[in-house]
C-alpha cells in the first residue's frame, strides 16, 4: 500500500489485499467451528418434550439451500464478467446473486417464525438456543454479504464502473459470499439432515 | 499478481459445476428420507456429499485450486487444526457423567 | 531536502485530515510508529492501574482475617488485576513492539494495512475504557437469594467472576448485575482488535519484506511476532463464540452453560481455555524474540541455533493449542484425557528447553556488555527457567491436583509472564529507547530498576511457590490464621511493593531521559539487525531506499568480516558507510508516498462501545448510534481513495 | 557481622524458622494417606530432576555472566552460529528424561482414578459456601464436617447444588471439581485417627474463601459409633421452662425450619438448602468451617452471618439478644 519505486511488491507472489482476506476465511472457520461443535455437543442430549428437529421442514430448507447454492454459480458468474470486463453482465449477475442471497435470507426469517409459533424461543431449551445462534450467525454473515452486494452494485452504477483493482472489490466480496455458501453446506447437512 | 496463475473456468463449465453441485444436493436430500433403507450408511453418506461439496465450491468457484499454494496452506492449516480441536473436546464431552 | 509527497488533501467525499503535529496528527495517523508509541502509553497506563489493583490485593493478604478490603471489593480487584494485566498490559505492550518494530526490522515503510492497525489500536483504547467503564455504571451483588452486610464496594462495581469467568458462576444468576457483562463484550472488543491485528501482521511479515530479507534471514522478533499473530488468528475466534454465549445466557436467557438449561458448564472451561492457553504464548513468545535480539547484540556473538530457535518457536505455538486441558485437570474430565493431556504438556517443555540452551550457548564465550537490557534479558532467562521449571511439575497431573488453584499456580504463572513477559519488555523497552527516542536512557538508574525490580520480584513470587504447597488456595480473599500463612504472605506483600518503588524509578529514568538524555546517534549498540541502521528517532518514512538484504543479521554482516580465527574484524569502510547510510536515512533521495492519515479507523472503533452498551442496557437508541457510527466508518473508509490512486492522479497532473 | 547482632534480625530469623516449622493443617506436603503419598512421591521425584536442572541452567547462566564479562582485555568473540550435535543432544536429553517422568504420571493418574474395593461411598455435594455429605448406605446427612473410618478407603461421589466447587484435603488427596450436572469422584484414605483441614479450592463467589471444611478420620469402633448416634433422632421433648426448651421455639418460630431441618423436629426429614443441625453440637465447626462451634462465634453469626460470610443465603433473622441466647442453649442440646 505504501510501496514507492524501491519498494519490492509481494515476495509471496500473492496480492496482499487477497493473502489478508485468506487469512480472515481461515479465522472465519474457527468461529464456525466453534459454533458447530458446540451445537453437536448439545444435539447428542436428550431433552424432555418436543424436539426441534422434529419441526423442521426439510423439503422448504432443501429449496433455499439449493437457492444459496446457486447464488455461487451467479457470484462466479459476475466475477468472470468483470475478468472480461463486461460491466453489464456483471451487475445483472451481482443483483441477481443479491436477490438469490435476499431470498435466502427471507427463507431463513421464515423458518424461524414458523419454528417461533411452534414454541421454539431462543431461551426454550439449549437445543434451540444452539439452532438460533448457529444458524443466526450464518444469517448474519449471509445479510452483510448482501448489503456488500447491493453495495458493488451501486458502485458498479457509476460512471467508472467496477474493476478488479483498489479496495474492497468484487473479488473479495466474491470470496466471502462463497464462503458463506460452503458454511451452510456443512451447516444443511450437520443441523437439517445428521 | 500471482505467479503461477492458471486460466479460470470459461462460464459454461461454472454451470456444468454447478449442476454437479445441485445433483449433490438432491442426493443428499434423499438420503435423508431413505435413511431407513441406507442405515449406518446414511451419515457417513452424508458428510462424504457434504465435504464434496465443499471441495469443489472452494476449489472452483473460490479459485482455490488455481491459487498460490500459500494460501491453500493457510485454509487447510485453519481446517485441520479446527477439525483436531474440536473433535477432541466432543470425544471429551461425550465421556463426561451427566446427572 | 526530502522530498516527501504530500497527500493530497480534499478527496471527493471528506476533507483529509492533515495535521502534522499536535493531538490530531495522533488521533488521525496511520504511521506504525505513532500508533506503536500510542499503544505503548495506553498499556503502560493499564499496566500502572494493574498494579495499584494488585498492591491492593497484597495489602488484604498481608495479615491472616485481614479487613482492609472487603469480599466484593478483593473478587473485583483480583478480576480486575488479571483482566487488565493480560489484555491492557502485555498483549498490547506487545503490540506496541511489533507496531514500531516489525515494518523496521523487515525493511517495510509500514505495515501491510495502515489504516486497519490504526483501527486495531483504538479499537483496543476503546474496549479499555469500555471495560473499565464498569467501575463507573456497573452494579454487582450478591449471588439471588444471597445476603450481603454492608455496601458491595467502595472502588465502584467491577467484574467480580474471575479473569476466566468460570460459569455458572459468572453467569446471571451468581454475579447478578451489569459488572460481568462488561467484562464479557469488553472482552468481546478487545478480541476484534488483536484479530485484526494478527490478519495485519501476518499479511505484513509475508508481503512487505524487502528485497532479500527470505524469510529465514528474519530477526527472530519478527519471527515471534509471525507465530504469535497466528496464535491470535485462531484462538481468538474460539473465545468470541464463548463470550458470544456468555452475554446471551446473561442477557437473552438461554442457557449454554447452565445446567438447569441442559447446558454444560466444563464446556466454557473447554472454550476458553482453547484459546486461552495459546493466549499464554501469545503474552510470552514477543518476550522470546526481544531476547533473542539482545542477547546476541550485546555478547557480540550471533545468535546460537537460530533455525532451532525460530522452529522451537513455532513448535510451542503449535503444541500450545494441543495443551488447554491442563487448565483442568482437576475439573470434569476424564484420565484418559488427563494423561493425553498431561503428556503434550511435557512435550512443549522441550522446544521451551532447547530455546533456553540456546541463549545459554549464545552468551556462551561472548563478550558480555552487562547494560540494563542485557541485565534484563539475562534475568528473564534466570527466571522463565524458574517458571518453566514449575510448569513442569502441573504436567505431573496427579501432583497438579494439588497444586492447581493454590498460589503454588501464582507462582508459576507470574514467573513466566512477570519474570518471562515483563523483564522481556523491559529488556526491549530499554534496548529500543535510543531507536524511538534519538536519546539514551541513564544507566544508573536503569540498573537501580533492574536490581530492585528482580529482588523485588523474587520476594514477590518466591514464597508464593510455598504458601501454594502450604495450602493456600487462590482467590483467597482471607486465610485463617491457623493455617500458619502468615509470615510468608507479609513477605510477599513487602516484595510487591518494591516491585512497586523499581516501577517509580522506571518511569523517573524514562521521563528524565527522553528529555534530557544524551543524543544516542543511529546505532549505539554496534548492533546487528537493519533498523538500527536507519537514524534515531526514525524518520517518518522509515527507510529512505528499500535496503537490500543480503544475510541473516545484515547490517552487522555491513560493518565486520570474520577473520580466520572466525573473530569479527570491523570492516574497512564500515564507518564512512555508516556515515552514508545515516546521511541518506535523514535525505531521501527518491520520492517517497507515505499512507495518509485518516478520521475512518477512529469512527469505526467509537462505534463498538455504543453497541456494548445497548446490548447490556438494552437501548435501541444506543444501538443505532453505534451501528450509525460503524457505518460512517466503513463508508468513509471505503470511498478514500487509497494512495496508489493520488500516486496516479499525481502523474497524471 | 553488625547486622546479625541486631535483634531484629534474630527476631525476623526466628519467625522464618518458626514459620517453616510449625504445622500448616493444609499443607500438601505432609501426605497422611496412601493417595496423597502416592502424588507426594511423584512430586518429590519431579522436583529433584528440576533442581537438577535448575542448577545446571542457573550455574551455566552465572558462570557465563562472571566468566564472559565483557573486559578491557577481552578480544570480540568467535562468531558461533550453533552446532547441529548440541542442539540434537538438547533435544533429546529433555525427551529422554520427561519420558521417565511420563511413565510413573500415568500410572499414578489411572491408580488414583480407580475404584477401590468396599470402599466406603460418600456423597459431597458442594452449595455456596459449605460442603454437605450424605453417608446413603448409613442414611445420615451431615455437613462441614466430614467422618471417616481410619485406614479404609472413601469413594467420595460429588456434584454441586449451584456453582462449580473443588474439594481439597490437601492431606488425603488432590483436587476434584464439583459440577452441576456432572458426578465426579475422588478417593480419600487416612493412616490413622486425626482432623484434616478442608478447602473449597475453585474461586465459587463471594465467600470462597471461607468455605473450608474438616476431615475426621476415626477408629472403626469410633466409627461405629459416630454412624449409630447419627442414625438416632435428636431429643424431641426438651424439659420445660429450660433456656432450651425456649430456643427450639425460636428455632421453629422464627423462621430457621424454611432453609434448615433437625431430624424428628417439626418437619419431616428432607433436604433443604442450609445444613441439616440434627446433630450441630457435635461439629466441631460451622458456617462452611469458617468458625469454630463456641458460644460466642455462634452469637456472631446468629447477630448477622453476612458479616461472617458476604453472600451468605442465611438471612439476619433480627433476632434479639435473648433468643440468640436460648438458640445457642438449644443447638448445644443437639448432640
Amino acid at each position: 500500500m505504501s510501496d514507492s519505486h524501491s519498494y519490492p511488491h509481494e515476495p509471496t507472489g500473492v496480492e496482499t489485499r487477497k493473502l489478508g482476506f485468506w487469512i480472515f476465511l481461515s479465522t472465519e472457520i474457527l468461529f464456525f467451528g466453534t459454533l458447530i461443535t458446540t451445537f453437536m455437543i448439545f444435539k447428542g442430549r436428550d431433552f424432555p418434550g418436543i424436539k426441534l428437529t422434529d419441526v423442521y421442514d426439510i423439503p422448504f430448507t432443501s429449496v433455499s439451500s439449493f437457492v444459496l447454492l446457486m447464488s455461487s454459480l451467479t457470484m462466479v458468474l459476475a466475477h468472470n464478467a468483470l475478468e472480461n470486463n463486461d460491466q453489464e453482465k456483471t451487475r445483472v449477475w451481482l443483483l441477481s446473486t443479491a436477490m438469490l442471497g435476499a431470498v435466502f435470507l427471507a427463507g431463513q426469517i421464515y423458518e424461524f417464525t414458523e419454528f417461533y409459533h411452534k414454541g421454539f424461543e431462543l431461551s426454550s431449551n439449549i437445543f434451540s438456543s444452539t439452532f438460533y445462534v448457529l444458524t443466526g450467525f450464518h444469517g448474519l454473515h449471509v445479510f452483510i454479504g448482501v448489503v456488500l452486494l447491493l453495495a458493488l452494485w451501486g458502485i458498479g452504477q457509476r460512471q467508472k464502473g467496477l474493476s478488479l483493482d483498489g479496495g474492497m472489490n468484487l473479488e473479495f466480496v466474491a470470496l466471502y459470499w462463497h464462503f458463506v455458501d460452503i458454511v451452510w453446506i456443512v451447516l444443511f447437512t450437520v443441523v437439517y439432515l445428521i | 499478481m500471482s505467479v503461477d496463475h492458471k486460466p479460470h473456468p470459461k462460464p459454461a463449465q461454472y454451470v456444468q459445476i454447478a449442476l454437479v453441485l445441485g445433483v449433490l444436493t438432491a442426493i443428499e436430500v434423499a438420503l435423508y428420507y431413505t435413511e431407513d433403507f441406507v442405515g449406518v450408511f446414511t451419515d457417513p453418506l452424508l458428510i462424504i456429499l457434504a465435504v464434496g461439496k465443499f471441495v469443489i465450491v472452494v476449489g472452483w468457484f473460490m479459485h482455490l485450486r488455481f491459487e498460490n499454494s500459500l494460501i491453500n496452506k493457510f485454509f487447510t492449516g485453519g481446517m485441520i487444526l479446527a477439525l483436531i480441536l474440536f473433535a477432541i473436546v466432543m470425544f471429551e464431552r461425550a465421556a463426561a457423567n451427566f446427572i | 531536502m526530502t522530498k516527501i509527497i504530500e497527500p493530497k488533501k480534499q478527496s471527493n467525499i471528506f476533507k483529509r485530515p492533515s495535521s502534522e503535529t499536535g493531538i490530531w496528527s495522533w488521533i488521525t495517523t496511520v504511521d506504525h510508529k505513532k500508533i506503536g508509541i500510542m499503544y505503548g502509553y495506553a498499556a503502560f497506563f493499564f499496566l500502572l492501574i494493574g498494579g495499584i489493583e494488585a498492591l491492593l490485593l497484597r495489602i488484604q493478604l498481608a495479615s491472616p482475617d485481614n479487613n482492609f478490603l472487603s469480599a466484593a471489593e478483593y473478587n473485583a480487584m483480583f478480576t480486575m488485576h488479571g483482566t487488565t494485566m493480560i489484555f491492557l498490559a502485555i498483549m498490547p505492550i506487545s503490540a506496541a513492539f511489533f507496531n514500531y518494530l516489525l515494518p523496521l526490522q523487515i525493511g517495510a515503510r509500514d505495515v501491510a494495512f495502515p489504516r486497519l492497525n490504526a483501527l486495531s489500536f483504538w479499537i483496543f483504547i476503546f474496549g479499555g475504557v469500555f471495560l473499565y467503564s464498569t467501575f463507573l455504571f456497573g452494579t454487582a451483588g450478591a449471588p439471588q437469594g444471597g445476603y450481603l452486610a454492608e455496601e458491595v464496594s467502595r472502588l465502584g462495581s467491577a467484574p467480580n467472576g474471575g479473569w476466566f469467568g468460570y460459569q455458572p458462576n459468572a453467569g446471571f444468576k451468581y454475579s447478578p448485575g451489569t459488572a460481568m457483562d462488561y467484562w464479557a463484550i469488553g472482552l468481546q472488543i478487545l478480541g476484534i482488535a488483536s484479530l485484526v491485528s494478527a490478519f495485519n501482521f501476518i499479511t505484513t511479515i509475508l508481503n512487505m519484506r524487502t528485497k532479500g530479507m527470505r524469510l529465514m534471514r528474519m530477526p527472530v522478533f519478527t519471527w515471534m511476532t509471525f507465530a504469535v499473530s497466528f496464535l491470535l488468528a485462531f484462538s481468538l475466534p474460539i473465545i468470541a463464540i464463548a463470550l458470544f454465549y456468555v452475554t446471551f445466557d446473561r442477557q437473552f436467557g438461554t442457557t449454554f452453560f447452565l445446567t438447569e438449561g441442559g447446558g454444560d458448564p466444563i464446556l466454557w472451561q473447554h472454550l476458553f481455555w482453547l484459546f486461552g492457553h495459546p493466549e499464554v504464548y501469545i503474552l510470552i513468545l514477543p518476550a522470546f524474540g526481544i531476547v533473542s535480539e539482545v542477547l546476541p547484540t550485546f555478547s557480540r556473538k550471533p545468535l546460537f541455533g537460530y533455525p532451532a530457535i525460530v522452529f522451537a518457536g513455532f513448535g510451542i505455538a503449535f503444541i500450545g493449542f494441543g495443551v488447554w486441558a491442563h487448565h483442568m485437570f482437576a475439573s470434569a474430565i476424564s484420565p484418559v484425557a488427563q494423561a493425553g493431556f498431561g503428556l503434550s504438556t511435557m512435550v512443549i517443555a522441550v522446544p521451551t528447553g532447547v530455546k533456553i540452551f540456546n541463549w545459554l550457548g549464545t552468551i556462551w564465550g561472548g563478550k558480555l556488555k552487562l547494560n540494563t537490557p542485557m541485565l534484563f534479558s539475562l534475568g528473564f532467562i534466570g527466571m522463565f527457567v524458574i517458571g518453566g521449571l514449575s510448569g513442569v511439575t502441573h504436567s505431573i497431573v496427579p501432583a497438579d491436583t494439588q497444586q492447581t488453584d493454590t498460589y503454588y499456580v501464582v507462582a508459576h504463572f507470574h514467573y513466566v509472564l512477570f519474570g518471562g513477559a515483563m523483564f522481556g519488555i523491559f529488556s526491549g523497552l530499554y534496548y529500543w529507547f535510543p531507536k524511538v527516542w534519538g536519546k539514551m536512557y541513564n544507566e544508573a538508574l536503569g540498573k537501580i530498576h533492574f536490581w530492585l525490580m528482580i529482588i523485588g520480584f523474587n520476594l514477590t513470587f518466591g514464597p508464593m511457590h510455598w504458601l501454594g504447597l502450604q495450602g493456600q488456595v487462590r482467590r483467597t480473599w482471607v486465610y485463617a490464621e491457623e493455617t500458619n500463612l502468615g509470615f510468608w504472605n507479609l513477605i510477599v506483600s513487602i516484595g510487591a511493593f518494591i516491585i512497586a518503588l523499581s516501577i517509580l524509578v522506571f518511569m523517573a529514568n524514562w521521563i528524565y531521559s527522553k528529555r534530557k538524555g544524551p543524543e544516542a546517534g543511529f546505532d549505539p549498540w554496534d548492533a546487528r539487525t537493519i533498523e538500527w541502521s536507519i537514524p534515531s528517532p526514525t524518520p517518518v518514512w522509515n527507510f529512505s531506499k528499500a535496503p537490500e538484504v543480503k544475510s541473516l543479521d545484515d547490517f552487522w554482516h555491513m560493518k565486520y568480516d570474520e577473520d580466520e580465527d572466525g573473530r569479527p574484524v570491523r570492516k574497512e569502510g564500515a564507518d564512512a558507510l555508516l556515515a552514508e547510510l545515516e546521511e541518506e536515512g535523514l535525505n531521501p533521495s527518491e520520492e517517497i508516498v507515505l499512507p495518509n492519515p485518516s478520521y475512518f479507523p477512529i469512527i469505526l472503533a467509537s462505534g463498538l462501545p455504543f453497541l456494548g452498551y445497548a446490548v447490556i442496557y438494552k437501548m435501541l437508541p444506543l444501538a443505532i448510534l453505534g451501528t450509525l457510527l460503524i457505518l460512517i466508518g466503513s463508508f468513509g473508509w471505503g470511498t478514500e481513495p487509497l494512495e496508489e490512486e493520488f500516486m496516479e492522479d499525481l502523474e497524471n497532473e | 557481622m553488625k547486622l546479625f547482632k541486631s535483634k531484629k534480625i534474630f527476631l525476623l530469623g526466628f519467625i522464618f524458622i518458626a514459620s517453616c516449622i510449625e504445622d500448616a493443617p493444609l499443607d500438601s506436603l505432609s501426605p497422611a494417606g496412601p493417595y496423597a503419598r502416592s502424588i507426594d512421591e511423584l512430586f518429590w521425584l519431579t522436583f529433584w530432576i528440576a533442581v537438577g536442572v535448575f542448577v545446571i541452567v542457573q550455574g551455566a547462566l552465572l558462570f557465563s555472566v562472571f566468566y564472559f564479562k565483557e573486559r578491557e582485555s577481552s578480544p570480540d568473540p568467535k562468531q558461533i552460529h550453533g552446532n547441529n550435535f548440541l542442539e540434537i543432544l538438547w533435544t533429546i536429553i529433555p525427551v529422554l528424561i520427561l519420558a521417565a517422568i511420563a511413565v510413573p504420571t500415568v500410572k499414578t493418574i489411572f491408580d488414583l482414578a480407580r475404584e477401590p474395593e468396599d470402599a466406603l461411598k460418600i456423597e459431597v455435594i458442594g452449595h455456596q459456601w459449605w460442603f454437605e455429605y450424605k453417608y446413603p448406605d448409613f442414611g445420615i446427612t451431615t455437613a462441614n464436617v466430614l467422618v471417616i473410618p481410619e485406614d479404609q478407603p472413601v469413594r467420595l461421589e460429588m456434584w454441586s447444588n449451584d456453582v462449580l466447587h473443588n474439594y481439597w484435603v490437601p492431606k488425603l488427596n488432590g483436587k476434584r471439581y464439583l459440577v452441576p450436572g456432572q458426578t465426579t469422584y475422588l478417593n480419600l484414605q487416612a493412616d490413622s485417627p486425626e482432623e484434616f483441614w478442608a478447602q473449597c479450592g475453585e474461586y465459587c463467589g463471594l465467600s470462597h474463601s471461607k468455605m473450608r471444611g474438616r476431615v475426621i478420620s476415626m477408629t472403626e469402633s469410633d466409627f461405629a459409633a459416630w454412624v449409630a448416634n447419627e442414625q438416632s433422632y435428636a431429643e424431641k421433648e426438651l424439659p420445660e421452662s429450660s433456656l432450651a426448651a425456649e430456643g427450639q421455639l425460636v428455632y421453629l418460630n422464627a423462621g430457621c425450619t424454611q432453609c434448615h431441618v433437625i431430624d424428628g423436629v417439626w418437619d419431616v426429614q428432607g433436604d433443604r438448602i442450609a445444613p441439616n443441625l440434627t446433630h450441630f453440637a457435635n461439629r466441631s465447626v460451622f458456617a462452611g468451617a469458617a468458625l469454630k462451634n463456641n458460644p460466642e462465634n455462634l452469637t456472631k453469626w446468629l447477630a448477622n452471618p453476612a458479616e461472617i460470610k458476604p453472600g451468605t443465603f442465611m438471612p439476619n433473622l433480627e433476632l434479639t439478644e435473648k433468643e440468640i441466647n436460648a438458640l445457642i442453649a438449644y443447638l448445644g442440646t443437639l448432640k
